[in-house]
């Protein structure tokens, strides 16, 4: 039952969208169903069999690696599984007004999106690292293909210069496999990991692909292209640009880090990574803090908090794991709810430039209560989602006495608070300024209040995953990487 | 080295030769349409001698009938990119490129050829 | 000798990609390129990849150049101005990364050249593995066989590439059309031989590719190269044929790949176990067919040569 | 022979060498494709060299595919004549979709 699930999570997506993309028109939305709708189950199988065995593995086409590929799930790909399942289902609900299925436009986003969906879980499965490049270079061409899909001059800019760094940044990894394959003799992850040493080879390759998945990942000082392609990606896209695609990159970070060269690891890198993530907390927080615009501060925002998955490396830890990991989780639901609601405000005010948004919170409740909720999640208060990974991160610190890394944790909290208060105070403090612009193509109030609903389940959710996340975290002490087990 | 061997050391021989005037023609040429036309004819023949000799050492009909195969299409390549690249040779009547960083410099100093 | 060949060859390459790159005239970068595919071939012919050169033969001389032939035509004919000259900063900045990018490659060959590590374990599974499947050619046994779910997505990128490129052109924006040639008899005999032998050659490769140097992808470039050959011809448009059976040929790849891999599945084989060399070539005709057709389409769009062409 | 024939090789490398020096001279567009030309069959005389020298008949194919495709970038660049002839006599081209 676990092989038809994992089949499930990466062929039915793929299968409808090429449905999707081949057959006109009318059936188009129930590809999209069809595709994205049973994902959930799936989950719940494979959630079974992982909670009962620990691990859930599957030879490709029944060859083990050296010679085939091996799809491997443990509590943290699970974990990720979930996110990207529940992100790709409610933003979709999202998307479904801007882009309806049977439209020629929301035929082609939603054989992009179903790619991406697909890759994402493809690679989330993947233990082998040239199976890994593949999947990479699928979630980012549907990555693109999604951002200049309402063909925007600001958006086809932003998404030619991703398009160039994310190929650069695919080839440095792809150096890296291949002269881990020259040494280890093979590609999946977890041999090669055990066959390779502290030599001066294998640590310049996973150097070289550590500097390939930090440019896709967009962390700090390789983040230049992200502001731009999530500030002017359409709202949908903005969401699951932020919440997963970026991720996922980190994710193989911590994969390489933690598993491949858990035993090699050297020492003096660990703490250079985490000072990336300190960078990017306090860059990413102030300029965050100075943008004008209201989904530009968002995107810097997702710059900052991308750092603190970063910070794993010097705390790493069961403490540090379990508090990085869910952090990235509460973080995709709180991120893709802020976008979604910026994204509303956009289209009802005409802009998103916080000196004209004065006044909106009377014409955009639902928004603005979504911003607030998913503020809290990201500013780190409880009872959020947010407040749970920054707590037990701050633990991870103490019990190191890394007090520099405690440091920047609080400061990055009080920026947090700074950059989010701005646009809030803005929203409800201040008298009406602005008249909506007469150009805007303003949906329906039924597709706005529909829009504002899926927005605010995703700012609950964060909010919730505060109150209980005890089976997540058990889930995950089962599943630590092989240098924190007690 | 038996005859053939001897027979195709020749053969491969002169196409280089054939190679080295198209080559040289291609350099030393006043003009496009003289460059154009020492280098297809040369490259022709030479790429015919050429294949002679393989043909002779891998003495197979089948490699035989393949190396004519590509000198066939390499002469009807040729002729048909030959006869494009002069049209526009004899179309073009400056070295104006506006995506030429040093086109300017160089028509001043080449006297506009 | 031999080495001689070699460090000829690599020397010519990194030149040629410093002048491909190098600013000064575009149309001479252009040029480079073509020659640094050519020269691209020669190095895998020594490498002893076949396969490679035959790729690099039919994806650079069929379409690669044309395309940039075109956009170099676009670029022009949109009344793009030359470039400014870069400011001496930046260029002494770019000549510190290249010194230190260089630097760093050179450090990476030195070791690898030095530790040649156990290795080809890999290698060594496959060619155990290799005579029960019946297939002589070691690569089409990787990819069709033993690691097919990399082909398989490897497929779904070219399909998310075309629809990407779509999704950029949008629906309203034409491109700029291209004028038909006009030398009519020389390329229309030229059209005349070398379509017909360029479906002739991709299915040589196709069948080939089982035992001998070959297969899917090089065969769909060859195709793909025969339709572009079609369309600057103009003699094909893209605009009329993008039916319902254009649409089934991008996704057909794909599709019969999952398919056969799904219904093995659910005869309770492995996932994407192939179960005989008649599934080889019926996954190779697919994914054939949609790699030429989606090459065709990509190069259609960006070349401005089609209106409207999917939906 | 095992000699001759990486020896011609090597020749007909230097020979690439010698004609880059039009590419990079021009100068004009047309005769950088000429040289492109050359490089060409150039090519192709050495893949046919190799494949008989290495005994890997398969680069006789890889051959075969560049003597084949040859014609196509040179009918590409005369697209390319035409349309510049085109946009010098009238500076706005026609933006209407070829149906």
């Amino acid at each position: 039952m676990t092989a038809e699930a994992l089949t499930g999570l990466v062929f039915l997506p793929l299968l409808a969208a090429c449905a999707v993309a081949a057959l006109p028109g009318r059936l188009g939305g129930g590809f999209v169903l069809a595709g994205l709708a049973p994902l959930p189950l799936c989950l719940i199988v494979l959630t079974g069999a992982v909670v009962d065995t620990g691990t859930v593995s599957l030879a490709i086409a029944g060859f083990a690696s050296p010679l085939g590929i091996e799809w491997f799930v443990d509590p943290l790909a699970l974990i990720l599984l979930w996110l990207n399942t529940v992100i790709a289902l409610v933003v979709g609900l999202y998307a479904a007004r801007d882009y309806p299925p049977h439209s020629a436009r929301g035929g082609r986003f939603w054989a992009l999106w179903l790619l991406l969906t697909s890759a994402m879980n493809a690679l989330l499965l993947s233990a082998d690292l040239f199976n890994l490049f593949v999947t990479l270079e699928l979630v980012t061409v549907a990555a693109i293909g999604l951002l200049v899909i309402d063909g925007k001059p600001a958006a086809l800019r932003a998404g030619m210069r991703y398009l160039v760094l994310a190929l650069l940044g695919s080839l440095f990894y792809l150096l890296g496999v291949a002269l881990i394959y020259g040494q280890a003799g093979t590609l999946d992850l977890y041999q090669a990991g055990e066959r390779l040493g502290p030599e001066l080879l294998p640590v310049t390759a996973l150097v070289l692909m550590t500097v390939g998945l930090l440019v896709k990942s967009a962390v700090f000082p390789l983040h230049s292209w992200l502001p731009a392609a999530h500030g002017n990606a359409p709202g949908p896209v903005s969401a699951v640009l932020s919440a997963m695609v970026v991720k996922v990159s980190i994710y193989l970070i911590w994969r390489l880090w933690l598993w491949l060269a858990a035993d090699w690891q050297p020492d003096w890198a660990l703490p250079m990574l985490g000072l990336l993530g300190a960078g990017a907390i306090l860059y990413g927080s102030v300029l965050a803090f100075l943008q004008v615009r209201l989904k530009m501060m968002v995107a810097y925002s997702t710059v900052a908090q991308l750092g603190y998955l970063m910070l794993l490396f010097p705390l790493f830890g069961p403490l540090g794991f379990t508090a990085a990991t869910y952090h990235l989780l509460s973080h995709g639901l709180a991120k893709a709810a802020m976008f979604l609601a910026v994204s509303n405000i956009l289209a009802v005010m005409g802009t998103d430039r916080l000196d004209r948004l004065g006044g909106a919170d009377r014409r955009l409740p639902l928004d603005t209560l979504t911003l607030a909720l998913a503020g809290v999640s990201i500013l780190g208060l409880p009872p959020s989602g947010g407040f749970v990974s920054k707590w037990l991160m701050l633990q991870a610190a103490w019990a190191i006495e890394g007090w520099g890394w405690l440091i920047v944790i609080l400061a990055g909290g009080l920026l947090a608070a700074a950059y989010l208060f701005r646009p809030l105070a803005v929203l409800c403090a201040r008298p009406a300024t602005a008249r909506p612009a007469d150009d805007v193509r303003a949906p329906s109030p039924a597709g706005l209040r529909w829009g504002g609903i899926v927005a605010l389940m995703l700012a609950l959710a964060a909010l919730v995953a505060g109150l209980a996340p005890a089976p997540v975290l058990t889930l995950l002490e089962g599943g630590l990487p092989p240098g924190a087990r007690p | 080295m038996s005859v053939l061997e001897w027979l195709a050391a020749a053969l491969l021989a002169a196409g280089a030769f054939f190679f080295l005037a198209g080559t040289v023609g291609l350099l030393r040429f006043p003009d496009a349409l003289a460059r154009l036309h020492a280098l297809t004819k040369a490259d022709n023949v030479g790429l015919l001698l050429i294949c002679s000799g393989l043909a002779v050492l891998g003495g197979s009909v089948r490699v035989t009938g393949l190396l004519l195969l590509v000198w066939l299409l390499a002469m009807l390549a040729s002729t048909v990119s030959a006869h494009l690249i002069a049209g526009r040779a004899l179309a073009d009547d400056d070295t104006g490129d506006p995506l030429d960083e040093g086109a300017d410099e160089r028509a001043r100093s080449e006297g506009g050829t | 000798m031999n080495l001689l060949i070699d460090v000829l060859i690599a020397i010519g390459l990194v030149v040629l990609a410093w002048q491909a790159l190098v600013g000064g005239s575009l149309f001479r970068g252009i040029v480079m390129f073509i020659v640094f595919g050519l020269t691209m071939a020669l190095a895998w012919a020594r490498l002893g990849s076949p396969d490679l050169a035959m790729a690099e033969a039919a994806i650079g001389a069929g379409v690669t150049g044309a395309l940039l032939m075109i956009a170099y035509w676009r670029l022009r004919a949109l009344g793009a101005s030359r470039p400014t000259p870069r400011s001496r900063l930046r260029a002494r900045l770019a000549l510190g990364v290249g010194v230190l990018s260089s630097v760093l490659v050179a450090m990476i060959g030195l070791a690898a050249v030095e530790a040649i590590g156990p290795g080809g374990e890999a290698g060594q599974a496959l060619a155990a593995a290799l005579p029960a499947t019946g297939l002589g050619n070691p690569i089409t046994g990787v990819l069709v066989i033993f690691r097919n779910l990399d082909t398989l997505l490897e497929v779904a990128v070219l399909l998310a590439a075309y629809v990407a490129s779509r999704a950029a052109l949008g629906d309203d924006k034409a491109a700029l059309p291209l004028p038909p040639a006009q030398d009519a008899p020389l390329v229309g005999a030229l059209v005349a031989v070398l379509a017909p032998l360029t479906v002739l050659v991709a299915i040589y490769l196709l069948k080939a590719g089982s035992q001998l140097p070959g297969g899917a992808f090089q065969a769909g470039a060859v195709l793909a190269a025969g339709g572009v050959l079609l369309m600057l011809a103009g003699r094909l448009h893209p605009a009329p044929l993008c039916g319902l059976g254009l649409r089934i040929a991008l996704v057909a790849g794909t599709v019969v790949f999952s398919g056969v891999g799904i219904i093995m599945l659910a005869l309770g084989q492995p996932l994407l176990a192939v179960p005989g060399t008649w599934a080889v070539y019926l996954i190779e005709t697919a994914m054939m067919v949609s790699i030429g057709a989606t090459l065709v389409l990509l190069f259609a769009g960006s070349a401005g040569l089609s209106g409207k062409a999917l939906r | 022979m095992s000699l001759l024939l990486p020896a011609l090789v090597v020749f007909l490398l230097l020979n690439l060498v010698a004609g880059l020096w039009r590419v990079f001279l021009g100068p004009t567009a047309a005769d950088r494709m000429l040289s492109a030309l050359l490089f060409g069959s150039t090519t192709v005389a050495m893949l046919l060299v190799l494949a008989q020298w290495q005994q890997s008949p398969a680069l006789r194919i890889a051959a075969l595919l560049f003597v084949m495709l040859a014609a196509i970038t040179s009918i590409a660049f005369v697209a390319l004549t035409q349309g510049r002839v085109a946009a010098r006599r009238a500076p706005a081209p026609p933006v209407e979709p070829r149906q």
